[in-house]
């Protein structure tokens, strides 16, 4: 009992590490790969190529002044930033990032825990992050932020549910939940084969939950200053912050997990290497993919964010779960 | 003596009359129709433990199907508090008077 | 009297719903009426999951409430963003003390019916899976499925009817 | 043979029912429809009759219709021999008389057209549920469904005032009738306990005289009505606005029938009610004579034709009165053909002088409409009892039946009716179509109808010749053929030889006398008849008044009723206490309410307590209660 406890801490712990770890280098890597992409080295100065850039940045936020808007609504001004963070490490906990090892005499799983509603519970940890940006929209008593928070709440709305039904497709191939079924069930062949539109569907809707580009809506610099954020600053700025890069690795394991052959190797001769290393390989690339279309796309107009989402995504979601039906009918399953 | 149907019963009727409750001394329509939604989720609890202590799963397709009618009931429900807002100027339900004798 | 840690959970859990209850019906602003509700809509949802060993309800049950329905509630009443005169009702005492007469006669008239109801409760996971769940929804409830789902299609279509200016 | 009895009622259901749904699209084609809704019927019906004169019957109850505990309504057939003839007789009449409407009706609107063809296979619907019920109450269904259609029917040309009127008047004067009917219907059922033709006659020994006189009075009540007889006959020569291709089938050949059919189905009641059996000779014989008197001097073609019809009912009457039902019936089978026959004639005159119905302004005819003038020469010859001819038969059997029975009176009025009969039947003809043309217009724009309606009077007036000769077919011929199920009153009167000889020249002698005297008065002018008219003036007014039959009533029945139904009804009872008891409960409505609006405050959070409270009452209603 005891031992089991501590094995979980210290999976959650070394887990919670790595996260942060992502994070952290997650806002250089954005820099540098938008140096990069726009022909230009990103921030340099700081250790070699930049590599203590993020720790400065830490440090700057955490020393910086506190402004809290005179009129925003206390209580959920202070508590929008603080939800921002939770459903990435709520959702951490059921991502399996490896076969399970055994180490002084125990089985352990690579997974903090393996329950079997877990792609659900994905799904209902993801669906507070709307909360603090809709809060801190909100309680900052100013019109852009209150702009960003209403934007935010309709784009979640539609594109979690096209999210939810993206993921349908590979429940009903597999028949399960839990997400260590899915990894196992990849272990031939990657999701994505039998699944591209899926796939498909799961990245954009992904991005605009994410609100990334181009689904920032809710933070368009451009239009609404700052957006949610605008009235946030110091340590409620860098928790946003925090947050979203914590969504995105997130994100991307999930990605990794249901389409991509979790902790597999993509071809048999390489499966010497350990499966975590894969994983985060993978996690790598998915989280790159998503930086690199940050600098690629426009953003979208919010009308046709919309009919993007109803007119399209559903549709097309909608097809791909009647096709997965008709194939796994007609040929008694795949 | 555990925990029994008893307990839950209590708690969902608790529930229920707290959302009944707040029908019947709030006059905003968004926290009465928050207060329906209360409402569902006392019943819901009820039909969980019917079915937890009967050993039938029924109890818990009802309550889904609550969910999918809470969802519709929403949806009408804000559209009809966002037009109401529109051509009365607020959400006081003391505004809706046109059909007072 | 032995005191079983799974009653201890019920109560607490059952503490916590009433709690957030009580802040839904009196909190006078109708964002954190919604918090309010939001909180005790999770709790119900932790009280599935943990000692009725429904989790797949518990988890539609956060989806749906936390993931669509509140934040649907949230969406309007910013998109009104009321002054604060709005939010100040003038207490009325009397149709307070009414409300609380016909609650707790409903009350004592359902605690009347639900005496002998002593049914026992087994706490704690192993309920019944999605399959089970499945099963009966695709056989026995399927003309109520499809209700519902024409049910949900209609609010769509009168939703968009009430809340467009002009059609 | 179920579904051959099947096929017989409900196809001209089916025929109705396509023409009366789809009058838009059948329009002037209806008849393609309408016909054969009726012609395969006759056919049908001939099988059936073939199947019955080999001795088998039909009687099944099918399914119950209403069942109400020990009350249950059957629907069910029965086919015997007597059933089995008026299915013959209605079909087959129905059947020529459609194919003559084609020819007849070709001036109406298209919509009229086809609504006129539902009307008719409607009514041969009606008739035959009527005919071939096996319980009383589906013949009741029959019995008013027949009275609707004639009620439709001779209200045909609505338009017309004096068209509605008569419709509406047939209506009236068959409730009263009806009315009597019901009554005796429920008597059946309060003794014996049963509407079932075969239990109610099996058991029907059961009853006292005084309880059988009083149902088949009741129940002879509703056949005056439906049958035009004294009291009730006013209606009959009224309904004469209708189109004539209906006078001919309703009002001569099949519905007026439908009393005499009703008696003699219903002989087991009266066997055992003498009194009721003498009252419906008397009346019966009464109807004749009036009748007969009354078309003696009318000037109307087809209100002649009317008080014949009402006559030779009488006669029907006359036979089943004095128990020789087979008689009767026989009488009401040739009836059918030549008075069919007639009024088809009629029709064709009038559709040659473009509706003109005055016998004074005819004349001649006979040289432009040869085959209408000598097929109605045929009809006639028959009514007026000549020899081989139809209706020399079944009158003769009457006659003979009544004067058998010992009802000398009666036979000698019907003697002599058939004495005015044969008369007034040739002072029509002679009028109409020989002597000299006397309106020369309406003459010169005469012509023969078209072959579509010659053609059934040629069918109808052989059938007038030849279907008297079924008496003398083996087996005591048709009147033995219907004694297998109406039996024989008068068994020991039979048919001795010298007798029936005597009684049967004496009536040949009385037509042939009318015939001559005719000839004589309308075309030798020998006793001219307007000099006639003057000399016997106060007979004359009275006859061709009708003996103010009709203003009596007015005087007597209808003035009071409309009388007590103003003043009584009208200004007190529904203006003071209907009115009153209605205001009152709205006043008092408006007052609860009043008190009860308080309640609807418009207030939500008010209707959410309520709610609550009320189902806490609701339940504590249910538990105490």
């Amino acid at each position: 009992m005891i031992v089991a406890i501590i094995v979980v801490a210290v999976k959650l712990l070394i887990l919670f590490a790595v996260l942060m770890l992502f994070v952290a280098y997650g806002t250089l890597a954005e820099r540098k790969v938008s140096g990069h992409i726009q022909d230009r080295l990103g921030p340099y100065h700081c250790g070699p190529h930049g590599l203590l850039q993020p720790l400065a940045d830490g440090l700057k936020l955490f020393f910086k002044e506190d402004i809290v808007a005179a009129e925003s609504d206390k209580i959920l001004y202070y508590l929008a930033p603080m939800i921002a963070i939770v459903p990435a490490i709520l959702a951490i906990g059921v991502i399996p990032f490896g076969e399970s090892i055994t180490l002084f005499g125990r089985k352990i799983d690579l997974v903090v825990t393996d329950i079997n509603v877990a792609l659900l519970y994905l799904l209902a940890v993801s669906s507070f992050s709307v909360y603090a940006i809709v809060f801190g929209g909100w309680s900052s008593n100013s019109k852009y932020p209150l702009l960003g928070g209403l934007r935010s709440a309709a784009q979640f709305i539609s594109y979690e549910l096209i999210l939810g039904l993206s993921i349908m497709g590979v429940i009903m191939v597999v028949g399960s939940f839990s997400l260590v079924d899915i990894v196992h069930y990849q272990k031939s062949m990657w999701m994505v084969v039998y699944q591209p539109l899926a796939f498909i569907i799961y990245m954009i809707a992904a991005t605009a939950e994410l609100n990334r580009l181009p689904f920032d809506l809710p933070e368009a610099e451009s239009e609404l200053v700052g957006g949610y954020h605008t009235e946030y600053s110091s340590m409620k700025f860098a928790m946003f912050f925090l947050g979203e890069y914590a969504n995105m690795t997130v994100t991307s394991a999930v990605a990794v997990c249901l389409f991509l052959g979790g902790w597999y190797s993509p071809v048999s001769f390489l499966s010497w290497i350990p499966g975590p290393i894969w994983f985060v390989v993978k996690l790598v690339a998915v989280f790159f993919f998503l930086l690199w279309l940050r600098w690629t796309y426009p953003r979208f107009r919010y009308d046709q964010l919309m009919v993007f989402s109803w007119k399209y995504l559903l549709p097309l979601a909608l097809v791909n779960i009647l096709a997965t039906g008709g194939v796994m009918i007609l040929f008694g399953g795949i | 003596m555990g925990v029994g149907l008893f307990q839950y019963t209590v708690l969902s009727v608790l529930v229920f009359l707290l959302g009944a409750l707040g029908l019947m001394i709030r006059r905003n329509a968004i926290i009465m129709f928050l207060c329906m939604e209360l409402m569902l989720n006392g019943v819901n609890i009820l039909f969980m433990a019917l079915a937890r202590s009967k050993g039938s799963v029924e109890g818990q397709v009802i309550v889904l199907f609550v969910m999918a009618v809470a969802a519709a009931e929403a949806a009408i429900g804000m559209a009809i508090i966002t037009s109401f807002y529109r051509s009365r100027g607020g959400i006081g339900v003391d505004r809706a008077d046109l059909m007072k004798w | 009297m032995m005191i079983n840690a799974w009653d201890v959970v019920f109560f607490f859990l059952a503490g916590l719903i009433l709690l957030s209850a009580l802040g839904v019906v009196f909190i006078r602003h109708p964002v954190y009426s919604a918090l309010s509700l939001l909180a005790n809509l999770c709790v119900t949802a932790i009280l599935y999951l943990s000692l009725m060993g429904a989790p797949f309800i518990a988890m539609v049950q956060i989806i749906v409430y936390a993931g669509a329905i509140m934040v649907f509630f949230l969406f309007v009443i910013m998109l009104m963003n009321l002054s604060k005169g709005e939010y100040q009702e003038r207490a009325v005492p009397w149709r307070l003390l009414l409300g609380l007469g016909a609650a707790a006669l409903f009350a004592f008239q359902i605690f009347i019916l639900a005496g002998e109801w002593r049914g026992v409760l087994s706490p704690g996971a192993g309920g019944f899976g999605v399959k089970a769940l499945s099963h009966f929804i695709f056989t026995r409830y399927i003309l109520a499925f499809e209700l519902v789902s024409v049910l949900i299609f209609v609010a769509a279509l009168g939703a968009v009817a009430l809340a467009k200016k002009k059609l | 043979m179920m579904v051959l009895i099947l096929a017989v009622v409900l196809i001209p259901l089916l025929g109705a029912t396509i023409n009366g749904l789809f009058c838009w699209f059948t329009k002037r084609k209806a008849h393609i429809i309408a016909v054969p809704a009726i012609a395969i019927p006759a056919i049908v019906s001939l099988i059936l009759l073939a199947r019955v004169l080999q001795g088998e019957r039909f009687d099944q109850v099918l399914y119950w219709w209403i069942p109400l505990g020990d009350f249950r309504v059957p629907i069910g057939f029965l086919l015997d021999e007597l059933s089995a003839i008026m299915i013959t007789t209605v079909t087959f009449v129905a059947t020529w008389i459609h194919v003559y409407s084609i020819g007849y009706m070709d001036h109406e609107t298209p919509r009229g057209y086809a609504k006129y063809f539902c009307y008719l296979n409607l009514f041969v619907f009606f008739m035959l549920t009527l005919c071939l019920a096996n319980n009383f109450l589906l013949m009741f269904v029959g019995w008013e469904g027949v009275g609707l259609c004639s009620y439709l029917l001779i209200g045909y040309w609505y338009e017309k005032a004096s068209a509605a009127n008569a419709g509406m008047k047939a209506f009236v004067v068959n409730r009263i009738g009806d009315f009597g009917f019901m009554i005796g219907l429920f008597l059946i059922y309060k003794h014996l306990g049963t509407l079932l033709f075969s239990q109610a006659f099996a058991s029907a020994e059961q009853l006292s005289v005084g309880v059988a006189t009083l149902i088949t009075l009741l129940l002879f009540t509703g056949a005056t009505g439906k049958s035009a007889q004294i009291p009730l006959y006013v209606w009959l020569p009224d309904a004469m606005e209708g189109p004539t291709p209906v006078s001919s089938l309703i009002h001569a050949a099949t519905m007026v029938t439908a009393g005499v059919y009703m008696v003699a189905r219903t002989h087991a009641l009266f066997n055992m009610a003498p009194l009721s059996m003498e009252v419906v000779a008397s009346i019966g014989a009464a109807t004749a004579l009036m009748a007969a008197t009354m078309a003696l001097v009318n000037n109307d073609l087809k209100r002649i034709l009317a008080y014949s019809t009402v006559s030779q009912l009488g006669y029907m009457f006359v036979g089943v009165g004095v128990g020789v039902y087979a008689a009767g019936i026989f009488h009401l089978f040739t009836h059918a053909f030549f008075k069919g026959l007639m009024f088809l004639t009629a029709g064709s005159v009038m559709h040659a002088l473009h509706g003109e119905l005055n016998l004074q302004k005819m004349g001649g005819l006979i040289k432009k409409m040869p085959i209408t003038g000598w097929t109605f020469v045929v009809g006639a010859l028959a009514i007026a009892g000549i020899p081989p001819l139809a209706g020399f038969w079944s009158k003769d059997e009457i006659l003979a039946g009544a004067f058998m029975g010992g009802h000398r009176i009666i036979w000698a009025v019907g003697t002599f009716t058939a004495f005015l009969t044969a008369f007034y039947m040739f002072r029509l003809i002679f009028l109409t179509f020989f002597g000299e043309p006397r309106e020369k217009h309406l003459y010169d724009h005469a012509h023969e109808s078209p072959p579509v309606m010659t053609i059934p009077l040629i069918v109808l007036a052989v059938g007038s010749a030849v279907v008297g000769l079924l008496a003398l077919a083996p087996h005591g011929g048709i009147v033995g053929f219907l004694n297998r199920t109406l039996g024989e009153a008068h068994e020991a009167a039979g048919h001795e030889g010298g007798l029936t000889y005597i009684l049967m020249v004496i009536s040949v002698a009385m037509g042939v006398a009318g015939v001559v005297l005719a000839y004589f008065m309308y075309m030798k002018r020998m006793p001219d008849p307007v000099a006639m008219a003057r000399n016997f003036r106060p007979v004359y007014t009275l006859l061709y008044n009708k003996y103010y039959v009709d203003e009596i009533y007015f005087a007597f029945i209808v003035n009071p009723v409309v009388g007590g139904s103003r003043y009584a009804l009208w200004k007190f009872v529904d203006v003071i206490i209907i009115d009153g008891a209605v205001n009152g409960v709205g006043r008092l409505c408006r007052l609860v309410g009043g008190g009860l609006r308080y309640i609807q405050t418009g207030f939500i959070p008010d209707y959410a307590w309520m709610i609550l409270v009320g189902a806490v009452v609701i339940y504590w209603i249910g538990r105490l209660f």
